[in-house]
């Protein structure tokens, strides 16, 4: 079963696991990435961070790289979970975890599922430094990351 | 009608999240639409320049400037996504 | 910090993550690899199942291979948590957690750490079925995987 | 001495986990205590014969049957690992 949702508030990684994990007894590999806030960002200290999305569209652009992962591979659930609003350092921002019967499948659909979601759904980070705020730029190596799942 | 959305630095720039425009058999492309909102001068032609990255979604879906557009549609333009 | 733990009693997945994320606010990216007992293995029903390992072996093996993960890697740190003895269905058996300042270095480091635990971890398992005790052989596909990271 | 470890269906088949031997010049490589356990006949025959995958470690590190042997080292004899 795949789960999808975006929230102002902290999500229980250990929760998530733990139903996605239990779901199935063929279950044999669980991967997860957890993103997190840095304190650091291109060489400033970053105190705060805000993170904007588009309600509606970001739903269906997260289903859709979800759909896609679940057509790739044989998988037997994925959650994606991604914060918006106020972050502090050390706030995670972002979980996938993905479940499948072997670890090969796991690692990859977990990847391809982030390195989509950094080019393809609509979130934008702002950061608050010492210096002012300003808006994060889109990242080169995102690009990349995301071509190299393309076929 | 047609229902304009901006975000993140473009929402900032422009002042506004956004507007509604009157749908008219000219404005059936998303080429378009920019071509509209450059013309307003100001922060809008500069925004909406051809050589500014300005992702676009046509009702919720990513899209270029070649996609057509049709009344009650949503079009929402935005700088180059960073989540995650 | 890195850390190899080999115990018979079940681990605690969320509490090991938590204090590996929170040990750097640089630390930007956690991949957990959890692996946990199927009740079937190839085609059969599996009740039970023990792990064997080589004490002392096993503890300088995996130091082997999370020194080369971190030669290889920019990390901030490694978890390895192994279970030993006897496990049911649903159980987790491993778990390998990394963290690193950006995602792309910890899913590699990751999936190398147990890729390479899979086929250099002194460890064994022997499945109850229904139709009596059996030794798991070596899977193929687990050398094709650690094939992979040679250099 | 030398200590010598069975792990795994290794240890079931030959019914022990452990032994030791005395050293002596000629025992002075895998292959010589491969050869010497392989003349016991029996199931020992069986197991140690070329063509059976045994692994070996020497002082708990994985090696073959060229590798050197003195006084004092543990020798592990194993099947292929299945962790994980």
């Amino acid at each position: 079963m795949n789960q999808i949702i975006i929230q102002t508030e902290p999500f229980d990684l250990a929760a998530i696991q733990e139903e996605l994990r239990r779901e199935n007894p063929a279950i044999g590999a669980l991967v997860t990435f957890l993103g997190q806030m840095r304190d650091i960002n291109e060489g400033d200290r970053v105190t705060t961070m805000t993170l904007e999305h588009y309600p509606g569209m970001t739903e269906k652009a997260l289903q859709a790289i979800v759909d896609e992962a679940n057509e790739r591979w044989q998988l037997t659930g994925i959650r994606v979970v991604h914060r918006v609003g106020p972050l502090q350092p050390l706030d995670p921002i972002v979980l996938v975890a993905v479940a499948s019967a072997h670890r090969g499948e796991a690692f990859q659909a977990c990847e391809f599922v982030i390195d989509y979601l950094k080019t393809r759904a609509p979130f934008w980070k702002k950061e608050q430094t010492p210096e002012g705020d300003r808006w994060v730029d889109a990242r080169h190596t995102d690009d990349q990351a995301e071509q190299r799942w393309r076929r | 009608m047609i229902k304009l959305l901006f975000f993140a630095r473009l929402r900032e720039a422009l002042q506004t999240g956004s507007e509604t425009l009157d749908f008219s058999p000219e404005l059936d492309s998303v080429a378009a639409i920019i071509e509209l909102l450059q013309a307003r001068g100001g922060i809008w032609g500069e925004l909406f320049a051809d050589d500014q990255s300005v992702l676009v979604a046509v009702n919720q879906e990513m899209c270029d400037s070649e996609t057509s557009v049709k009344e009650g549609d949503e079009v929402a333009f935005f700088p180059p996504v960073t989540g995650g």
